[in-house]
């Protein structure tokens, strides 16, 4: 099952768990089923259904830019981080 | 840019007379690097532009041995540092002329122009008040002669007087066993406005081990140029030492006023004044010992 | 408004008049009537060197320098700076040695460049820092400014 | 792969193809701009640093001969409360509006008030100073831990500090909070034998770039808007003016100029609504060129910030726990780099127990904008600290960070795992050079060394390449070139087609010609629009194939392209020339044009690290940089000059920002130092050659291996210079930047 690392700010609604195993093959069924296990989850990840603006989501390492879309792998890690912008 | 009219004086008389008429509604333009970015800035008002560089007095340069140098207000810096007669004259000079701004800035600032602008960070002033340097100035009464000490009354204030005009800066020969050297400090390397800055000259006896005289100056440290006669004078009979150096340099550091702002503070601005004033002097005694 | 004046001078060897406000600086003259967009504007008080042309061989700002002020003298923009025959080595060597990034402060370090080199046809890397540092550039650390001016001033007399 | 590809164009440096414009002056940027009947726009700035605007008088401006429209924030349509996506970073359009003109506050001296268009721009001047502004003037704050405080005046009375989607309650300047935790921090130091803490005081400051923004806008009466304009972005421009002018980005074409300079500054918009809205009310084309002192008092600095760092290590060297908290001012509106500064901070390490607190402050400063790896210079002051544990560990800091260094498979704090990454062959590239152990030469002199980590970033391009009859390639692509990218691109559809890069002739496409493409920033136009034309040269081979096939009649299954040409596979001695084939193309189905877009994964980060020596002068605190190296990984690079330009010009800016840069506020929020006099930017007289090494770990990700270099150069200097005054003369300083009389300051204090 894909990995989701839960951000530290966000640990309260999972009693301080920093790593959840979490059925889904895209992201938005993996943000389902963690809001299913830790209701309030995704209010606190997105906004109408999309991931929040200034919130990247980084599968196995990559930023996707598919969004609730990107599909996820079995053995995914899913980590959700501030939106970085260069210069 | 505010709306101005421009003339381009031929003489003297003519430039005197516009400057009498419009009074403060006119200002004067030579190599134009403070007085366009004023005007530009809102910082200085005109309705009439009076261009001076046509002015032959304001043009003239002469270096002698007999009468040392005059130096028309119109002038250029790099004009001063590429006359090898001046150059070997009066180093001490060529220091100041040949930092101010970049060179794009000393192909048309002068020294006259530095002058008048009064910026209490003036870079050429303290050199010429270590070096003893008296304006001449024509009016409408005639001409004038004012030391360079006393040119410059308040930041952006001179001497001048309704319908005057600088005309040319003499320098007396130098003496021989004299020097003198002039240096700034700024963040980097060129372009800067001098945090603090110092001029230095002085006069050794036959055996160039004691101060017959010397002056020091130092700028950005008041509101005007600062000219520091009781410092030049402790050194008056004193053998060249150290000591002695360091002694000057802290009576000008106790005669500085400095004030804070972005180009530094007023403690490290004191601290300064010491640092610059002995490394002002202890190239002049160099100089006058005929080192470089 | 004050009246405009009418400005007779030569402009890279050509013959020019033009009015102009007395007011307007010769940069803008040259880039607002004369179409010479060459000359940048960086800073537009004398602290950039963007503009630099020469006036009667002068190293000197086109924004500190009046449009009326150059009734009768001869003015040399980065537009002058090539020849019919081609490039100048200055602007040849600035290519080779990749001396540009924006290229928006180039033509005023090849301008400063050429006076520096009329006049000290053979600089050290000391004379060529200390004469172009009036002349800001923001992208290359000038590193490879200073090498293509040293390397410009390798290239003969002749050719330059 | 990329290590093994043998390469005919890619890292060779060819003459750049837009050059012979550069050098001659021929070159349009935006400010060349010139149309028949075009007005001149001017903006009148808040003189003050907080207020409340109460009313706008513009009836005397209008009545001026020569003035012919003034426009307020009025005339801006209500820009929706929402965040937009603008392809680098996502931006609260109300606000983005606001900042080009103010509603009912100001928030910074310098905040846009209202634009005037008039025949000239002396005139459009005169008219700013006619327009009457009644302010209530408010209480400004101006650092970044005074607005952080419960008392402190509020920029915007509506912001909550948000923490992951979570609000808080009440009004406050924090605009949003965030943290990574990875381990046991408590426990790592108490494991530690030493543990260093340091606080750091950065400066706000500038990209600097030479050229002044500008924009001229052309609104027709068919509504068809045209924007001309210096900018990193032509499709982030044309979404930014569509949102905030309420239009469709179908309506708007925007041409990017050449441009003088970006650095990350030129990308939100300024000016360029301001210019199109005084052109809707004069049906002319306006053009507004920023002064210096706008550019200084209005556009994007990077923020001033307050760090503190804290690390501990046990006696062999290892790192056993590390702890940052970062709090980055904003400027006047939410949206500072910090989120990037933590992520970057403690990357170049193998960490087991860290945690990262990041705070995004407003203050009542100019809303900053990216600058060069955005918020992580200001981060690597952490580097300083490395210092100081190698030192009482009387190891060498090279072997400390080495034994310490990330690689493939090492987790960050942030938590994603690193892929291949070059940051040990970085260190060892920099211990193995000369400069390392060369002699010092001199008293009150040090050397120091430090490293940096930036991401870079993919995103999307496009890019289209038609063959022409004569055998050579014109490039459409969309990314503005500020550091010779079209050239880099274009070598790219060489080394693929085997012809010389002086056969492809690159053009940057306007927003109708080419298309969408994000912006020229975050390092990413070598690798994202290289790639894109790396495809559309691909799409080109494979309709030669079919062309050769058809000359041929055989099938095109059998026919391939390689060393420049159509080879047959089942008879290797049939084959044609790229040259060749190009000139028949007309009779073998007519023109041949690759296309390709991108949105490429695989972005490889890359690390820098620096050796600099430095002069102290005990008696005046002024630091001279005596030698400087500069040591990257680029991954590939395709245009080593343009590489090594890159990093000697981030180095540059390093530099500057360490010894000089800095927004000198007085108490009022007055920016004392607005000009190039005293916003004191290196020049060549203050700075030595910088000597570059390139370091080469291709970047799997990519089919060259590229990672990007435009950013990183800049992350590491301010560090290695602090710790090489240290060595100078053994101060450690806690600010940036360390100007002479802050340095002065440290030697007195010690004595």
């Amino acid at each position: 099952m894909p990995v989701v690392y839960i951000p530290a700010l966000m640990r309260d609604l999972t009693g301080g768990v920093e790593r959840v195993e979490v059925e889904g093959a895209t992201l938005r069924q993996v943000v389902n089923n963690l809001d299913a296990r830790f209701p309030g989850a995704k209010a606190r990840l997105c906004q109408e259904d999309r991931i929040r603006p200034n919130v990247a989501v980084a599968v196995d390492g990559e930023i996707t830019r598919l969004g609730m879309l990107q599909t996820v792998r079995p053995d995914s890690e899913v980590h959700f981080l501030p939106a970085v912008s260069g210069g | 840019m505010q709306d101005f009219d421009y003339v381009s004086a031929k003489t003297l008389k003519e430039a005197v007379s516009l400057l009498n008429r419009h009074g403060d509604q006119a200002c004067v333009l030579s190599g134009g690097t403070d007085i366009l970015v004023q005007l530009r800035e809102g910082r200085r008002k005109a309705r009439l532009v009076v261009d001076i560089k046509g002015i032959p007095q304001l043009n003239q340069l002469s270096c002698t041995k007999a009468k040392g140098l005059t130096l028309g207000a119109a002038v250029p810096c790099c004009q001063i540092y590429e006359d090898k007669t001046i150059a070997k004259a009066y180093p001490g000079l060529i220091d100041a002329v040949s930092l101010i701004g970049g060179i794009q800035i000393q192909g048309r600032a002068t020294v006259g122009g530095n002058l008048c602008n009064a910026s209490p960070a003036a870079d050429t002033i303290p050199a010429l008040i270590a070096l003893g340097a008296v304006c001449t100035i024509a009016g409408p009464k005639g001409t004038r002669k004012v030391r360079v000490e006393d040119f410059c009354v308040a930041p952006g204030r001179t001497a001048l007087k309704k319908g005057e005009l600088l005309v040319s800066i003499h320098l007396p020969p130098p003496k021989p066993r004299s020097g003198a050297y002039f240096l700034r400090f700024i963040p980097r390397n060129e372009m800067d406005i001098a945090v603090v800055n110092a001029g230095a000259s002085v006069l050794l006896d036959a055996r160039k081990q004691t101060f017959v005289s010397a002056r020091i100056a130092l700028g950005a440290v008041a509101p005007t140029p600062l000219f520091i006669p009781e410092a030049g004078e402790a050194l008056v009979g004193k053998s060249v030492s150290d000591g002695a150096v360091s002694e000057a340099a802290e009576i000008a550091k106790a005669a500085a006023r400095p004030i804070s702002d972005m180009r530094g503070a007023a403690e490290q601005r004191r601290h300064l004044c010491g640092v610059l004033a002995r490394r002002a002097l202890q190239g002049a005694i160099q100089r006058a010992k005929g080192g470089n | 408004m004050s009246k405009k004046v009418h400005v007779q001078t030569r402009i890279n060897g050509e013959e020019v008049e033009f009015l102009c406000e007395p007011r307007q600086s010769l940069l803008e003259v040259l880039r607002d009537e004369l179409g010479l967009t060459g000359s940048k504007e960086g800073c537009n008080n004398g602290n950039c060197g963007a503009c630099n042309v020469l006036l009667n061989g002068r190293l000197v700002n086109a924004c500190l320098v009046l449009g009326v002020e150059v009734q009768g003298r001869e003015v040399t923009t980065i537009e002058g700076i090539a020849s019919p025959e081609g490039l100048h080595p200055l602007q040849q060597k600035f290519l080779e040695h990749a001396a540009l990034q924006c290229g928006v402060c180039t033509p005023g370090f090849i301008v400063a460049a050429r006076a520096l080199l009329d006049k000290t046809p053979r600089p050290t890397e000391g004379q060529v820092r200390h004469w172009l540092a009036g002349n800001l550039c923001r992208c290359t650390g000038y590193d490879k400014i200073v090498r293509a001016v040293l390397d410009a001033a390798t290239v003969k007399k002749g050719k330059r | 792969m990329a290590d093994v590809k043998e390469f005919k164009v890619v890292g060779t440096r060819p003459i750049r193809h837009d050059g012979t414009d550069k050098v001659t002056g021929r070159a349009l940027y935006g400010g060349d701009v010139r149309m028949a009947g075009m007005l001149y726009g001017k903006v009148l700035r808040s003189p003050h640093a907080h207020a409340r605007i109460k009313s706008i008088n513009i009836r005397k401006a209008l009545s001026l001969p020569g003035v012919r429209a003034v426009v307020t924030g009025k005339d801006l349509p209500d820009a929706a409360d929402r965040i937009a996506e603008l392809g680098e970073g996502a931006v609260n359009l109300k606000y983005l509006g606001n900042n080009c003109l103010a509603d009912d506050k100001v928030l910074y001296k310098g905040h846009a008030v209202a634009a005037v268009a008039a025949v000239n721009a002396h005139v459009a001047e005169e008219a700013l100073s006619l327009i009457n502004v009644k302010y209530e003037v408010l209480p400004p704050v101006l650092d970044v831990r005074e607005a952080m405080k419960d008392d402190a005046p509020l920029l915007l009375p509506e912001l909550r500090t948000t923490s992951l989607g979570q609000k808080g309650d009440k009004p406050s300047n924090v605009a949003s909070h965030f943290q990574f935790k990875k381990g046991d921090p408590e426990k790592g130091f108490r494991e530690a034998d030493l543990i260093v803490e340091r606080e750091f005081f950065t400066a706000t400051v500038h990209q600097g770039y030479i050229e002044t923004h500008n924009a001229t806008a052309m609104w027709n009466p068919d509504g068809l808007l045209t924007i001309w304009c210096s900018t990193q972005g032509a499709f982030t421009v044309r979404q930014q003016a569509s949102e905030l002018l309420n239009i469709p980005v179908s309506k708007i074409k925007v041409v990017p100029m050449e441009i003088g300079g970006g650095f990350g500054g030129k990308i939100r918009v300024y000016i360029e609504p301001v210019a199109a809205l005084l052109s809707r009310k004069t049906g002319r084309p306006v053009k507004i060129v920023m002064t210096r002192a706008e550019v200084l008092e209005g556009t994007g600095p990077t923020p001033g910030s307050y760090i503190r760092v804290k690390i501990g290590a046990n006696r062999e060297g290892r790192i056993t726990a590390a702890e940052a908290y970062l709090a980055y001012e904003a400027g006047a509106y939410p949206g500072s780099p910090v989120g990037a500064g933590a992520m970057c901070i403690f990357a170049p390490y193998d960490l087991e127990n860290a945690q990262v607190d990041g705070y995004d402050v407003v203050v009542n400063k100019p809303q900053t904008s990216a600058y060069r790896a955005p918020g992580a210079t200001n981060a690597a002051l952490a580097e300083t600290l490395i210092d100081e544990i190698a030192e009482r560990l009387k190891m060498d800091p090279i072997d400390l960070r080495l034994k310490n260094a990330a690689k493939e498979g090492v987790r960050r704090v942030d938590g994603p795992v690193f892929p291949r990454i070059g940051c040990v062959e970085v260190l060892e590239a920099t211990r193995n050079h000369p400069h390392y152990t060369a002699p010092l030469g001199g008293p009150n002199r040090g050397r120091g060394v430090a490293l940096g980590f930036w991401f870079n970033v993919g995103l999307k391009s496009s890019a289209s390449a038609s063959v022409n009859a004569d055998g050579t390639v014109s490039l459409v692509e969309g990314s503005t070139d500020i550091g010779g990218s079209r050239t880099t691109a274009a070598m790219h559809v060489a080394e693929e087609l085997g012809i010389a890069a002086e056969d492809v002739r690159p053009v940057v496409g306007d927003t109708d010609s080419v298309g969408y493409t994000d912006v020229t920033g975050g390092s990413r136009v070598t690798f994202a629009t290289g790639w894109a034309c790396y495809e559309a040269a691909q799409d080109i081979k494979r309709q030669l194939c079919e062309r050769a096939a058809r000359l041929w009649e055989i099938s095109s299954d059998d026919v391939t392209y390689e060393n420049g040409g159509c080879v047959s596979r089942s008879d290797p001695s049939r084959r044609i020339t790229f040259k060749e084939l190009a000139g028949k193309l007309g009779d073998t189905g007519g023109p041949v044009v690759g296309r390709a877009s991108v949105d490429p994964q695989g972005v490889g980060g890359a690390f820098a690290a620096n050796i600099v020596d430095v002069e102290v002068d005990p008696d005046t605190g002024k630091t001279q940089v005596l030698r400087f190296t500069v040591v990257q990984d680029a991954g590939k690079a395709i245009h080593p000059s343009y590489v090594e330009g890159q990093m000697q010009g981030g180095s540059v800016q390093g530099i500057g920002w360490a010894l000089n840069e800095e927004y000198f506020y007085d108490s009022k929020g007055v920016m004392r130092n607005a000009s190039l006099l005293d916003y004191r930017m290196p020049t060549c007289l203050d700075l030595p050659m910088i000597d570059t090494v390139i370091v080469e770990v291709p970047n799997p990700g990519h089919p060259y291996g590229v990672r990007g270099v435009g950013e990183v150069p800049i992350v590491p200097p301010a560090a290695a210079i602090s710790n090489a005054i240290y060595h100078a003369v053994g101060i450690r300083m806690n600010c940036l930047p360390m100007s002479p009389g802050k340095v002065l300051e440290e030697i007195l204090k010690k004595g």
